[in-house]
């Protein structure tokens, strides 16, 4: 391996933190918590959760923190994402599809506007963390 | 230079000085158990601590490794460090209670008795590491450490085995001060000539009391500085600083015309004949020995003692011993009748012993020699015609008791007889120096039989050897008494002198020369050359001899494929002609 | 050749330092020994060229010895191993020619060895005169007729 | 693929812990069985294994936390896994039964940093615990990992770096608690002899009985001590160092290799680091494991390949270190230390900590605790919170009665003192020491003349035997504690402890012998009814040295409650209880040796001592 310049160092920290930023725990700017309970994921969470990660790649997005949790209790209509802009209120999103995921982390996750036509509330009660 | 005050008394003392120095020129007495003043200070045994206070604190220092400092005040015997002191003291006197130097402390502290657990009432070890110390500092070899931890400590050799760092020096056990540590004495024979033979000899030393110039060396061999680069302990006890360890042999090239040998010769080592008994019973010695022994200055005064101090009641002088002899040498050695002579008559001069001379055949040869033996007979020594078989100390009667006693057969009156004697001579015969040999192959000598070297011829050339310019003088040519020796080498520095004085030398007629004509440069004569006399010419294209440098054996000649090379006066054409010719008839 | 006993005719070549003198004091101290041998002396035994011994046979000899310094005790330092070298190359190839190897002998003589010189030659008489005639002319070797 | 690993985002970081105490309890196969169970659920793109350095929370071993979230789960089996996996990671059902829960509540705490333990704990030394994999030079960098390096190297002179040091009041941590700022400053001043060169060594010969703070952050976060030393090493101008670590510590050799050898691939030690110029490289040196190697002049002639014994300072290794040349020895956690002060600067790093004492300070809890692990406070904090907030209080609802802090080396602290706040200056004055940072617990029923003894027979066992105090003297105490707790001693007994404890403490050659007695002066200073009971009463009040216990069976408990059980009966070792079934038995006194077992093994409380 050829030896590091002082400027690889920055690039390889830059590079690597991108992966393990997930482990520090605060310093996000947007929380995006798909509820993946057992009724979450038959509705089709995992397709939701593969959308919001890949979002995440290729927009090469650091400071959202992507979770997961149990079921929301309103299994009908799932499947359910709660986004919570740090110093805002939660907002759920229900019914989604790979496509709404997508419109939901351009507009609302990047941009800050909630998306109303797939929004179910706003203010909903907060999870644990 | 630094200012303290040890007990209250104010001196000065140079910066590199511990306290414990600084305390000897106070007058201070410190006791110490670790510390020596050749080996670094190891702070160890924590008795020599003492109580020093600077800038307002004050604390236990141990003063064998602690520098001075200005303004310190010591307190050898405060309080606070006798306490300490006592107790440490007390504590090793519980390990190590028969030490003595430990026991004279605690006695001077007052400690009479230990209240620790004594493990081992007869342990003398403290622990000191002076051993070690010693070993590793001034011996450098370290073949002696600590082994185990904390009580279990002890000073040891790898695995407790016997270490092949161990030079054998002894110094541990000299450095040991409870006497922990002894070495063996494997030369238990403790008799008066043991400077001869016996026991090591020391590193430095004249080599002979009468050796001129009267200057000590130092033996390299014997030497522990050239065997581990430590000790230097004579450099640093010479005030002279006269110790040089730089001074090494040098080797120095001459060019000469010619060469006179003169190696000289060994006495026969008398061991080699064990029935003899040399170096198994004390007070059998040989030729050499008893000239050191009867020399004024030798270690006797010139007394002429036994191993006990003693003067011998009877003396046996024992002739060809080696010489003469099938077993060992046939030729005879020439000097040892005359000298065995010698020995008794001052063995009649200088004690009342009865004198038994044991010959084989009286070879008095020179002038005034038979004379000489003639003295003698009258003078008393018995003289016995025979070769002594055997000495022993096997007494068979009570006169023989811790007698030796010497069988020999009487020749003369045919009977087998015993003599006992209180000593016993041996005249132990010449053979060439112990390096002849490698002297013969480097100066290409021949030698003869006796493996002494050869002369030229024994009548015509008795001082040359068949090197010219190379000269044999004393008994490197074969045993021969003083007077003829001063005579050869008299006679080999006259053909010396006469190759100088003529300026000149003649040169082999016999050399090799190469034919340009013939000669096609495959250049094989150019590796058989043990002179490198012969050198390839690139431009012609041929090989040339040196003429100054052939020695004209004809090697080159008799590999030469086209006969270009010719050995002048052994043509190839000369020779087949000498063939011919001797086979004509 | 003659009729009778038959008297071996061998050629020694002796080197001048040691064998030559060697044998010299065989003479000087009146050691007798077999008088079929005819010495030529070298300076060394290095001096030797195989022709000399090739030239001995054709000329009729029985029988060749050279003879030189002890191994290590060359005058001239290395002629003795040259020597050696020699006859062991010169033994294979005169066996080619139907000259027996034993007929060839290369011995070490000091100058101080008159007694080996007298039992060496004894010995190698004795030896050829088993061996017999080395008959080289009968077979058609003679030198009139060329070399090959 | 590693290339390929490193862009890879996940969704989930399972943060194994794999310092030492988490391995031997089968850490790594729980890492191999999440591996399967989340392959099994087809969850590999999502969710990925991380084997981490020690968390400190030793006690709760194998340890797993769950990031993002920084759920802590704790005692997981393997048999635990498919469960976990299935409800939390597919799922994304919490799993509270593997959760921990504090002795005093009922309800288990889901997220670390709300469990007691880790609340208090401000992790300088430690910071990278549990967040990256420590065989991963590249997690480190991302965790700012030689980023001080870089800062020392382009930005600051060596005077700078140690002016930083200087005003940080960074103290060795080691134990004696020297100015590490002023140690570089003397090695820097420091002339060379004989050729120049200077050294650096870290000491991580950690021997403490207890104690395992050097040994975590090696596993853990190796490129912190690497980044100090290099650091270091500009500083002072050396151009070679040495880590001395046990042998006994394996994976932390490990760890160590695999870090220097990452660190000289990435051209962070070797010649011209990252293209500065500057040279310096490490060497691992591995010790035999000598208590007495742990003293900075025994490990110098322990790394030179002589007898790892102590010799006379001065000279100090700053001036005369390794093979004579000037040298820096600090500890593995003042090393840890170095990138973040130079990262963050002086001014942070003082204003943690007290007075005299600045930042942090890792201790490892043990003994009589209920939180035993390893755990990085500020200085001053009290020994109460420390004990009872962090450490869970002591099991059983049983008295706390003293700490051991400082190891073999240091002190016992009492009861009254537990409001201390912890510094280097108060655990002086308490006649204790900080020492490398062992804290053992002790409750209500330890005897103190038998934890002396305890350490004693240590400090005995381990001195080297070079001075006479240390090696004669803590066999003489030892001897006499033996004595005591054997029912043998004297009255005079307690004065010649005291005299040979100051004595050896005043006399000996080297730390290790200088601090030996401070077990015994410090338990004479708080516990000297103790050692009069066992000497005038000749009772333990603690039951704990046997040889003064006297064992009665109470023949009503025995009958009625264990019916003459028998068990006393089969297992007393010198047939001194007789009885039969349904009967009272009893103790024969004079056949008693007094082992104990009928105590042990009693179900029903009927064999009493006194």
């Amino acid at each position: 391996m050829p030896k590091l310049k002082i400027e690889d160092l920055e690039k390889i920290r830059e590079q690597v933190k991108r992966t393990t930023a997930l482990r520090e725990g605060s310093g996000f700017r947007a929380k995006v918590n798909v509820h993946m309970g057992t009724c979450g994921i038959a509705a089709g969470a995992r397709t939701i959760m593969n959308a919001f990660i890949k979002e995440l790649e290729t927009r090469d997005v650091h400071d959202v923190l992507l979770t997961n949790s149990g079921c929301a209790g309103l299994c009908s209509q799932e499947p359910m994402v709660t986004i919570e802009i740090a110093g805002q209120a939660p907002v759920k999103y229900v019914n989604l599809t790979e496509k709404k995921a997508q419109e939901i982390f351009e507009k609302h996750v990047l941009g800050g506007t909630i998306v109303k036509e797939y929004a179910l509330g706003i203010g909903s009660e907060k999870t644990d963390y | 230079m630094v200012n303290l005050t040890i007990d209250g008394k104010q001196i000065q003392v140079e910066e590199s000085a511990t306290i414990l120095q600084a305390a000897k020129k106070a007058e201070a007495k410190i006791p110490t158990l670790c510390y020596h003043p050749v080996v670094e200070p190891y702070a160890a045994c924590r008795v020599c601590m003492v109580e020093v206070s600077l800038k307002g604190k004050a604390d236990l220092v141990t003063s064998c490794n602690t520098k001075v400092q200005e303004g310190m005040d010591v307190q050898t015997n405060s309080e606070r460090a006798l306490r300490a002191r006592r107790l440490n003291v007390e504590m090793l006197l519980a390990r190590a209670p028969a030490a003595e130097p430990l026991r004279q402390i605690a006695k001077e502290l007052g400690i009479k008795k230990t209240r620790f657990a004594v493990k081992d009432p007869e342990e003398k070890c403290i622990l000191c590491g002076l051993c070690v110390r010693a070993c590793e500092q001034i011996v450098g070899a370290s073949a002696i450490s600590f082994i185990e931890r904390g009580t279990e400590r002890k000073v040891s050799t790898p695995f407790g085995e016997p270490s092949e760092a161990c030079i054998g020096c002894t110094a541990c056990a000299y450095f040991c001060p409870t006497g922990a540590i002894t070495c063996e004495d494997k030369y238990g024979r403790k008799v008066i000539h043991e400077e001869m033979y016996l026991g090591p000899t020391t590193a430095i030393r004249v080599p002979s009391r009468q050796a001129v110039p009267m200057v000590p060396f130092i033996d390299k061999e014997a030497c522990i500085h050239f065997k581990t680069g430590e000790c230097k302990i004579c450099a640093k006890v010479c005030d002279r600083e006269a110790v040089n360890y730089e001074m090494d042999d040098t080797l120095r090239d001459l060019e000469v015309g010619s060469i006179i040998l003169a190696s000289g010769f060994k006495p026969f080592d008398a061991r080699r004949i064990p029935a003899y008994g040399y170096g198994r019973f004390p007070n059998i010695i040989t030729a050499m020995e008893f000239e050191r022994l009867v020399n004024a200055s030798g270690p006797t005064g010139g007394k002429v003692l036994m191993a006990n101090g003693e003067e011998p009641k009877a003396v046996g002088i024992i002739h060809c011993v080696g010489s003469r002899d099938e077993n060992y040498n046939a030729y005879c050695s020439r000097v040892c009748c005359m000298y065995s002579l010698k020995f008794a008559h001052l063995l009649g001069e200088k004690t009342k012993a009865t004198i038994y001379d044991f010959y084989v055949d009286m070879r008095c040869f020179g002038k005034g020699y038979e004379e000489f033996y003639h003295r003698l007979l009258k003078e008393g020594t018995k003289f016995i015609r025979g070769r002594v078989s055997e000495i022993n100390d096997l007494a068979l009667t009570e006169k023989e008791e811790g007698k030796l006693i010497i069988r020999v057969e009487d020749t003369l009156i045919g009977t087998v007889r015993r003599i006992p004697v209180d000593m016993a001579i041996l005249a132990v015969g010449l053979e060439p120096s112990v390096d002849h040999n490698q002297l013969a192959k480097k100066f290409n000598i021949s030698c003869s039989q006796d493996t002494f070297f050869l002369e030229r011829h024994p009548k015509l050339a008795p001082v040359s050897s068949f090197t010219d310019g190379i000269f044999l003088a004393g008994t490197c040519q074969g045993p021969k008494d003083i007077p003829d020796t001063v005579a050869q080498a008299g006679a080999a520095v006259s053909e010396a002198l006469a190759l100088a004085d003529a300026g000149k030398v003649e040169l082999e007629p016999i050399t090799a020369e190469i034919d340009d004509e013939l000669c096609s440069g495959c250049q094989i004569c150019v590796g058989l050359c043990p002179f490198t006399s012969i050198t390839y010419d690139k431009d012609k294209g041929i090989s040339v001899i040196n003429d100054a440098l052939c020695k004209g054996c004809g090697t080159c000649v008799a590999a030469c494929p086209s006969g270009a090379s010719q050995q002048k006066h052994f043509r190839d054409a000369q020779i087949f002609a000498e063939i011919e010719g001797i086979l004509l008839v | 050749m003659s009729n009778g006993t038959f008297e071996p005719r061998l050629v020694g070549f002796l080197c001048n330092w040691c064998s030559y003198t060697g044998a010299d004091l065989a003479g000087t101290a009146r050691m007798v020994y077999a008088p079929n041998i005819r010495i030529i002396r070298v300076m060394c035994s290095g001096r030797v060229d195989p022709q000399f011994v090739l030239k001995a046979f054709r000329e009729g000899a029985d029988g060749v010895l050279i003879s030189g310094c002890h191994p290590g005790d060359c005058h001239y330092q290395e002629g003795n191993y040259k020597a050696l070298r020699r006859h062991r190359l010169l033994s294979k190839m005169l066996e080619q020619f139907g000259i027996e190897k034993e007929r060839f002998r290369l011995e070490w003589v000091s100058a101080s060895e008159g007694t080996k010189f007298q039992l060496v030659c004894n010995e190698f008489t004795e030896q050829i005169r088993k061996l017999g005639p080395l008959n080289l002319h009968q077979n058609g070797g003679r030198h009139e007729q060329g070399q090959a | 693929m590693a290339e390929k690993a490193k862009d890879k985002t996940y969704r989930l970081h399972l943060m194994v812990c794999a310092g030492t105490g988490c391995v031997s309890n089968h850490s790594y196969e729980i890492k191999e069985a999440l591996e399967k169970e989340i392959k099994k659920h087809g969850l590999e793109n999502e969710v990925t294994v991380v084997p981490t350095g020690c968390n400190g929370f030793c006690e709760r071993g194998p340890i797993l936390v769950v990031q993002p979230g920084n759920i802590f789960y704790q005692q997981l089996a393997v048999k635990d896994v498919p469960h976990l996996v299935e409800e939390h990671f597919l799922k994304g059902r919490l799993v509270s039964k593997f959760m921990y829960t504090p002795p005093e509540e009922k309800k288990p705490v889901p997220v670390l940093n709300d469990i007691p333990f880790f609340k208090k704990q401000v992790l300088i030394a430690l910071r990278n615990r549990g967040l990256i994999d420590p065989e991963k030079i590249d997690e480190s960098i991302a965790r700012d990992g030689y980023k001080a390096l870089v800062k020392a190297l382009t930005e600051m002179t060596p005077d700078k770096i140690i002016t930083e040091i200087t005003l940080s009041g960074l103290r060795g941590r080691g134990g004696a608690g020297f100015p590490t700022g002023l140690k570089w400053q003397l090695v820097r001043n420091a002339a060379s002899s004989n050729g120049g060169g200077k050294y650096i060594v870290c000491n991580g010969d950690e021997g403490d009985p207890g104690a395992f703070m050097d040994r975590s952050i090696l596993e853990a976060d190796p490129h912190a001590v690497i980044e100090g030393m290099v650091i270091g090493a500009k500083a002072i101008g050396a151009t070679a160092g040495f880590v001395y670590v046990r042998n006994e510590y394996p994976l932390a050799v490990q760890r160590l290799s695999i870090a220097l050898d990452q660190a000289r691939d990435y051209g962070l030690l070797g010649s011209d680091i990252l293209g500065t110029g500057f040279d310096f490289d490490i060497q691992i040196k591995r010790g035999a494991g000598a208590f007495v190697c742990g003293e900075e002049t025994a490990l110098m002639a322990s790394i030179e390949g002589r007898l790892g014994e102590p010799r006379p300072r001065p000279p100090y290794p700053a001036q005369s270190g390794l093979w004579g040349k000037p040298t820096c020895i600090n500890n593995v956690e003042t090393w840890a230390n170095v990138p973040m002060i130079i990262n963050r600067g002086a001014k942070w790093y003082a204003g943690i900590g007290t007075e005299t004492s600045k930042g942090t300070k890792v201790f490892s809890l043990v003994g009589k605790i209920n939180n035993t692990g390893l755990v990085e406070v500020p200085m001053g904090i009290s020994l109460r919170e420390i004990i009872y907030d962090i450490g869970g209080g002591i099991p059983g609802g049983k008295a706390f009665k003293a700490v051991q802090t400082g190891g073999p080396s240091g002190g016992c602290i009492p009861r009254e003192k537990i409001d201390l706040p912890i510094d280097y200056e108060s655990l002086t004055e308490a006649g204790s020491m900080m020492g490398s940072g062992g804290m053992v617990i002790m409750d209500q029923d330890t005897c103190m003349v038998d934890i002396a003894r305890y350490f004693l027979s240590f400090t005995h066992e381990e001195s080297c035997g070079k001075c006479t105090p240390c090696r004669e003297g803590t066999k003489a105490m030892l001897d006499i504690l033996t004595r005591i707790t054997a029912g043998k001693g004297t009255e005079e007994d307690i004065g010649l402890l005291q005299d040979l404890a100051l004595s050896i403490k005043d006399s000996a050659l080297c730390g290790l012998g200088k601090t030996a007695p401070n077990p015994v002066l410090t338990t004479l200073r708080y516990f000297r009814d103790e050692y009069e009971a066992h000497i005038r009463t000749k009772k333990c009040p603690a039951h704990v040295c046997r040889q003064l216990n006297i064992y009665t069976i109470n023949p009503e408990t025995c009958v009625k409650v264990g019916r003459g059980c028998d068990v006393c009966r089969r297992n007393c070792a010198s047939d001194a209880i007789t009885g039969q079934k349904n009967e009272a038995h009893v103790i024969d006194r004079a056949k008693c040796i007094k082992c104990g077992v009928c105590f042990d093994v009693c179900n029903f409380g009927a064999v009493k001592v006194d």
